[in-house]
């Protein structure tokens, strides 16, 4: 099945994950592309339901102050049929971050979202590469909330005070990809936000998806643009140049 | 409003919406809105209810308020009465059955259609079992142009959607390249792009257009960015064939997608200013899917198929070339399963055509969806009957920038050689030029690593 | 027999039963028998380690011993060698790989078929996705004949099936006469009787043979009563066309009929020296479904789809005129909703396809099952692009008698609207000739009250 | 909808209950016909889950000594997953039948199946029909049994030590008969005994159905058959002649 080093396949392959030059069986799927489907649904369908691990967030997040937060969903059966629940935080959680210390530039959220493994695996460096990126900001505790939403980070933001939201959040499990993290940016978070007043910076899952270095480097800019601007969604566009990244290695900008 | 009795109890339904969610087959979105009927028993007086119901009804009843709302205007605004009268004395009840009469030719339907509602659509569409969907929908062909003619009897046309998590130029010509081989791509090459850039949206369009014109692909292409970041785009020189937007069926969930009514007129304009087709200037490429406007809290207490019908009235107004119903792309909240995936893809495409657009259908669903490839073979294949304009082509039906599963290359092949359906003529003989086609108008079996004896190498690839 | 690793686990199967059983698509039978795979896991390791199984494995580790079932000497003793020996040479997954290739054309899979055993077909069924049935079953055409012509290309044929709870004339009658006007017929006129008796089939059999004798239709009728009650009828001189028979795929299941091979020989002989076919001979129809072999305890340990395609091995040793499986007939215990009937439904069809059998498929479910008339328009149209045979027809889809919803008269019209078939040639000739096909060669509407003006008034109903 | 009184179609229906000349719609079903199924199926599939009311039974069968019965089948959605446990008595019915006189011509069982409806309308009259034919004959308390399959009747038989058990059971309910009941006839009746080893009397139902007249001449006639040859099944056929029954009122008969 692995095409010959240097041959086309090879390279064609090389570009992208997507399931190409698969062969056919008359109109349909060879057995041995079917089955490698087959299993990696399997897989997928699991990352769905893998639950979050805040302790090792708050490890791998080396000396950083966290809070923990719950949507109102309870379970993670509730959660998948009741995106409502995931939007609103409980009340334990809303009484720990109105007790936090009030006012902050921004506040960064970790949400579990459809992909725990995601935030798991790409998170706490995405935070780490963004910080550097952001000296003298006033940064709230980071909030690791369970069963989020995109937008529970409006009520976080909120009850935090804080100016702006980034939401670092499991997107959906993909065949090949169960473990993407998406960034969600709100400018003036709070309960009732449309998705056309956020930002997006999604795919983040090196070395396939978005680096580190870029994701920061793109959210950095555009955090910049709407403190500057006092704005966030469809009237903030991404114009960040990737050749200011240009020394950051990441294939999107290898071409 | 109507009352109705049934095995000794009494159902009354407040208002036509009531009405209408109660009559719609179950679905999870619908339970998830407070709007399903509670049970079996009711769902069936609903529909009793609905059957006797005048579709004159339908003209006085808005499900959204007219003062609020501007798509309800454009529904009840540009309603042509004259294309009404000659079904304005039906019930539902009738209305379907004569839907389903020989008299319902494909001529009938589509001198008919100004003279629809959303809402009369949606409202005989749960009255509809999934045969008579099918049944109906065939009956009629919306036929749209631009650098081909899609829609056709006998056709089945194929978006090759190239998708890649970094908007890779050689990525995305890679999966171009395997899917051109295969036959896709006559519907419209079409990239998500992951960014939300209007420079990395031209960096697309000039890719593929480069190819497209490389290789003479009498097709388009299209970047499916904001309609804001198309318009820039346009306005900075990037060669745009299509303008996408996805849309849905309220204002404030059109508002929520960040457009209105003025910006699609905008970005249409901006798009006829080029010029660009050859065979028709049929120019806007729309999406949308039911549980977007419940999605954006802004079902006003509809449910989502009756909601999702009312977004094909905003896409009427453009005459796009394309309008695709992503139906299971968002995730079970809204339809739960294979059964209700299928239910749904079978009545968007429905009401879509019966409303006059070129309906093309994601079969398609999410990996937290209790639903599988057998599902989906199932649903493609009805649709195949029910003669669809379109269904998506990703290499191997993952989807590996949008993490869904959708239908693949072999897909299409496989629907178009057990219906005996071809590409769209131009995109045939373009097929049968470059030797792709063998005898029987299937597409010859090419290895990727082939691909050169065929199509040069485009430089990204090179 | 094979170990595989997945996921850091090893899967070990311990002999071709459990590995076939644990490859099965989840349906809720194998759970009751305890045979399906415990996860999703299990069952993708199961079908990796089937895909590369060599064919040849099939014939020397049998599901049911030999030495203990006539079903297995039946399948072992008749394996044709030669037939078998263009791919002895293949894995599963290669078997699977060549049936979709354009090579395996409706000749070659014709050839082939007797060098199967019904566990090879099982065993690529279960690697077989839903279009996957359905693109290689529409290759296969199995064409038989008695007084007419069925399974051609192009053809679908309808059973009218006219029961009635107490067997009375008048009834049948009505319903025959309903089911003529609505083109149905063509496959048999077949009445399952309430009651167990020799004479009261010998009634029914002369009141259809008189009115298919009256309205010269050529079709054959059957009374689908106990194979030794149509052999004492015969005996006793009734017109018996066809013999009937439920078979299922293990000796022991067989007796649980009350049947073996040795009385269903006895009945086709019977039914034979009647030589009552015009255009054929084959005499025997046959009714199978899944399930059948656990339900008598007699499954063996197997899964419910491979027993399924042994009962259709009984079935191949006798050419039938009419093989049926009533896919979702006895409940959800064995199939539990309109999922598992769908895919039970496409895998019947196939297996009896590709080992030689004219297979029609009683799309069906009974009210304990969760499955509605949508989840059977599906099934019906996937059958019907996937070539079926034919379908059932029972007014309204309700079956007063046997208490379950099979197809309608007008699921059939519907079916062969949408896909252009015609009913047999003869048959087709026969509507003609009495007024009842239009200029596209659909049936006619005719109200039931007018049936007069086509039809003599049978005798009992005058 | 409905025909003129005397009209061919008015005789056509008035022949059956079947769902003819229900018109077209194009090739389908005409919005009438369609919604009437809708609304039989909802009640079909209640028929299904409705319990079986014991007293009400015993009190329908007036003066009749009754035992009570149950399956190992413990609730309704058991019941319908795992027929084996509708065939094997739960342990209390076990003692109860034990403890119960032994030796009977006959055991009479009604079990609920899938339609207690069924049984509930029919089962009572079927007996006390079925007693008069049966005049001499000794016959066991009869067994009123809950979840049961139509093969539980086999071990009831075995732990009364009757030479026969006859089991009335609510056939599965159709869309014009949710309240259909089936009759089935064991001769030696113990566990593991195969259909093949009973003869069956079904459709009883009355108007629409068999009557319990004519149902009760059958039985009593297969039941005097299998005393005589000591077995029931395919071995056995119905010979009844149905002129030996003719006085009594049936549409079968009327033709
Ligand atoms: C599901 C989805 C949708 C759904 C959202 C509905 C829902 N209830 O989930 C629908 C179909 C409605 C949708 C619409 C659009 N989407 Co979208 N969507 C996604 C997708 C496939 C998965 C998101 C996910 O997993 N979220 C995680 C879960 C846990 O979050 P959630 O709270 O349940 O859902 C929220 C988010 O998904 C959010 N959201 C979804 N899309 C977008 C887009 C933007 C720009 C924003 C700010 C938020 C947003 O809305 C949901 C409700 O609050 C991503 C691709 C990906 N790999 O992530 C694209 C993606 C995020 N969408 C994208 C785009 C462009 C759009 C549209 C703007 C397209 C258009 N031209 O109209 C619209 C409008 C979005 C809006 N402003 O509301 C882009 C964003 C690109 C970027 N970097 O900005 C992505 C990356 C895909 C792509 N490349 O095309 N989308
Ligand atoms: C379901 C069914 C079947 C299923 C049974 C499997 C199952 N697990 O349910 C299958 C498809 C295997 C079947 C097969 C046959 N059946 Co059947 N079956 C029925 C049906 C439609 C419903 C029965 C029901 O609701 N039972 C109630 C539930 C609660 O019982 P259960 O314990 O769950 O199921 C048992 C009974 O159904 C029994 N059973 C089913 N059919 C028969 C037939 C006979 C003669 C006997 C003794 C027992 C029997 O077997 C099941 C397992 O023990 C009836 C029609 C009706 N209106 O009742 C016909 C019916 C009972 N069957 C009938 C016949 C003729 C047969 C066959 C003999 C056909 C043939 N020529 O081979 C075969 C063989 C039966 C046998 N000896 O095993 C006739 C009986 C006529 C008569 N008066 O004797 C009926 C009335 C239908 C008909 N008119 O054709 N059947």
């Amino acid at each position: 099945m692995t095409p010959a080093p240097g041959s086309l396949l090879s390279r064609l392959r090389a570009a992208t994950d997507a399931r190409i030059g698969l062969g056919r069986a008359g109109a349909g799927l060879p057995t041995a592309a079917m089955l490698a489907f087959q299993s990696d649904h399997a897989l997928a369908r699991d990352a769905v339901h893998a639950p979050m691990d805040a302790a090792a967030l708050a490890g791998a997040l080396a000396g950083e102050p966290t809070i923990a937060a719950s949507s109102c969903a309870d379970s993670r059966a509730t959660y998948l049929q009741r995106p409502g629940l995931g939007r609103c935080l409980d009340a334990g959680s809303v009484e720990r971050l109105r007790a936090t210390e009030q006012g902050h530039d921004l506040v960064i959220v970790i949400g579990d979202g459809l992909s725990a493994r995601a935030v798991q695996a790409h998170a706490p460096a995405v935070v780490v590469a963004l910080r550097e990126q952001l000296v003298g900001w006033r940064i709230a505790p980071i909030v690791l909330a369970r069963h989020a939403r995109v937008a529970l980070g409006d009520e976080i933001g909120e009850n935090l005070g804080a100016a702006m939201s980034l939401m670092l959040i499991g997107e959906r499990p993909g065949l090949s990809s169960p473990d993407s993290l998406g960034a969600y940016l709100t400018w003036g978070p709070r309960s009732g936000r449309a998705d056309s007043e956020r930002n997006c910076v999604s795919n983040i899952r090196p070395p396939r998806g978005l680096s580190y270095e870029v994701a920061a480097a793109k959210l950095a800019w555009l955090l910049r643009q709407a403190r500057a601007r006092a704005l966030t969604g469809v009237g903030l566009k991404d114009d960040f140049d990737p050749a200011l990244a240009a020394d950051v290695p990441n294939r999107a900008l290898g071409a | 409003m109507p009352t109705i009795d049934l095995g000794g109890t009494r159902y009354r339904f407040d208002d036509l919406k009531t009405l209408l969610a109660a009559a719609s087959p179950f679905r999870s979105g619908d339970a998830l809105a407070g709007v399903a009927a509670p049970d079996a028993a009711t769902r069936v007086a609903a529909r009793r209810a609905l059957a006797d119901l005048p579709l004159k009804a339908f003209l006085t009843d808005a499900i959204v308020p007219y003062e609020d709302d501007e798509v309800t205007r454009l529904i009840i605004d540009g309603h042509d009465a004259a294309a009404f009268a000659p079904i304005s004395h039906l019930t539902v009840g009738d209305f379907r059955d004569w839907l389903l009469s020989d008299a319902a030719d494909g001529q009938a339907l589509a001198r008919l259609s100004p003279g629809l509602t959303p809402e009369m659509v949606a409202g005989v569409c749960k009255l509809m079992r999934n045969q008579d969907l099918i049944a109906v929908a065939r009956k009629i062909q919306v036929v749209t142009r631009f650098r081909n003619t899609l829609g056709q009897a006998g056709t089945l046309a194929v978006r090759l959607q190239p998708n890649h998590p970094t908007d890779d130029p050689a990525g995305v010509a890679a999966i171009i390249l395997d899917g051109l081989l295969m036959g896709s791509g006559d519907a419209v090459i079409g990239v998500n792009p992951a960014t939300d850039s209007v420079a990395g949206a031209t960096t697309l369009l000039r890719l593929i257009d480069d190819l497209r014109q490389a290789y003479a692909i009498p097709t388009q292409s299209c970047i499916l960015t904001h309609i804001t970041n198309t318009i820039a785009a346009i306005e900075r020189g990037a060669p745009v064939d299509l303008v996408f937007q996805s849309i849905a069926g309220s204002q404030k969930a059109n508002s929520g997608f960040g457009v209105d009514l003025a910006v699609l007129r905008e970005g249409r304009e901006a798009a006829l200013s080029l010029n660009r087709g050859t065979v028709g200037q049929d120019v806007m490429y729309f999406e949308t899917g039911q549980g977007a406007a419940l999605s954006a809290d802004a079902h006003h207490g509809a449910d989502q198929q009756t909601m999702e019908t009312r977004a094909y009235a905003v896409a009427r107004a453009f005459s796009p070339l394309l309008v695709n119903t992503v139906v299971g792309f968002i995730g079970p909240e809204y339809l739960y399963d294979g059964k209700q995936i299928i239910r749904a893809g079978l009545e968007d495409h429905f009401c879509g055509k019966l409303l006059g657009l070129p309906m093309g259908v994601d079969v398609c669903y999410t990996n937290h969806a209790e639903a599988d490839q057998d599902d989906m073979d199932d649903l493609l294949t009805l649709l195949g009957v029910a003669g669809v304009n379109f269904v998506i082509g990703v290499p191997g039906a993952d989807d590996i920038m949008l993490n869904y599963q959708s239908t693949s290359f072999h897909d299409a092949l496989y629907l178009r050689q057990v219906l005996n359906l071809r590409p769209a003529p131009e995109f045939a003989a373009w097929l049968d030029q470059i030797g792709l086609l063998d005898a029987r108008g299937g597409v010859r079996s090419t290895a990727l690593d082939q691909v050169g004896s065929i199509l040069s190498l485009p430089r990204v690839l090179a």
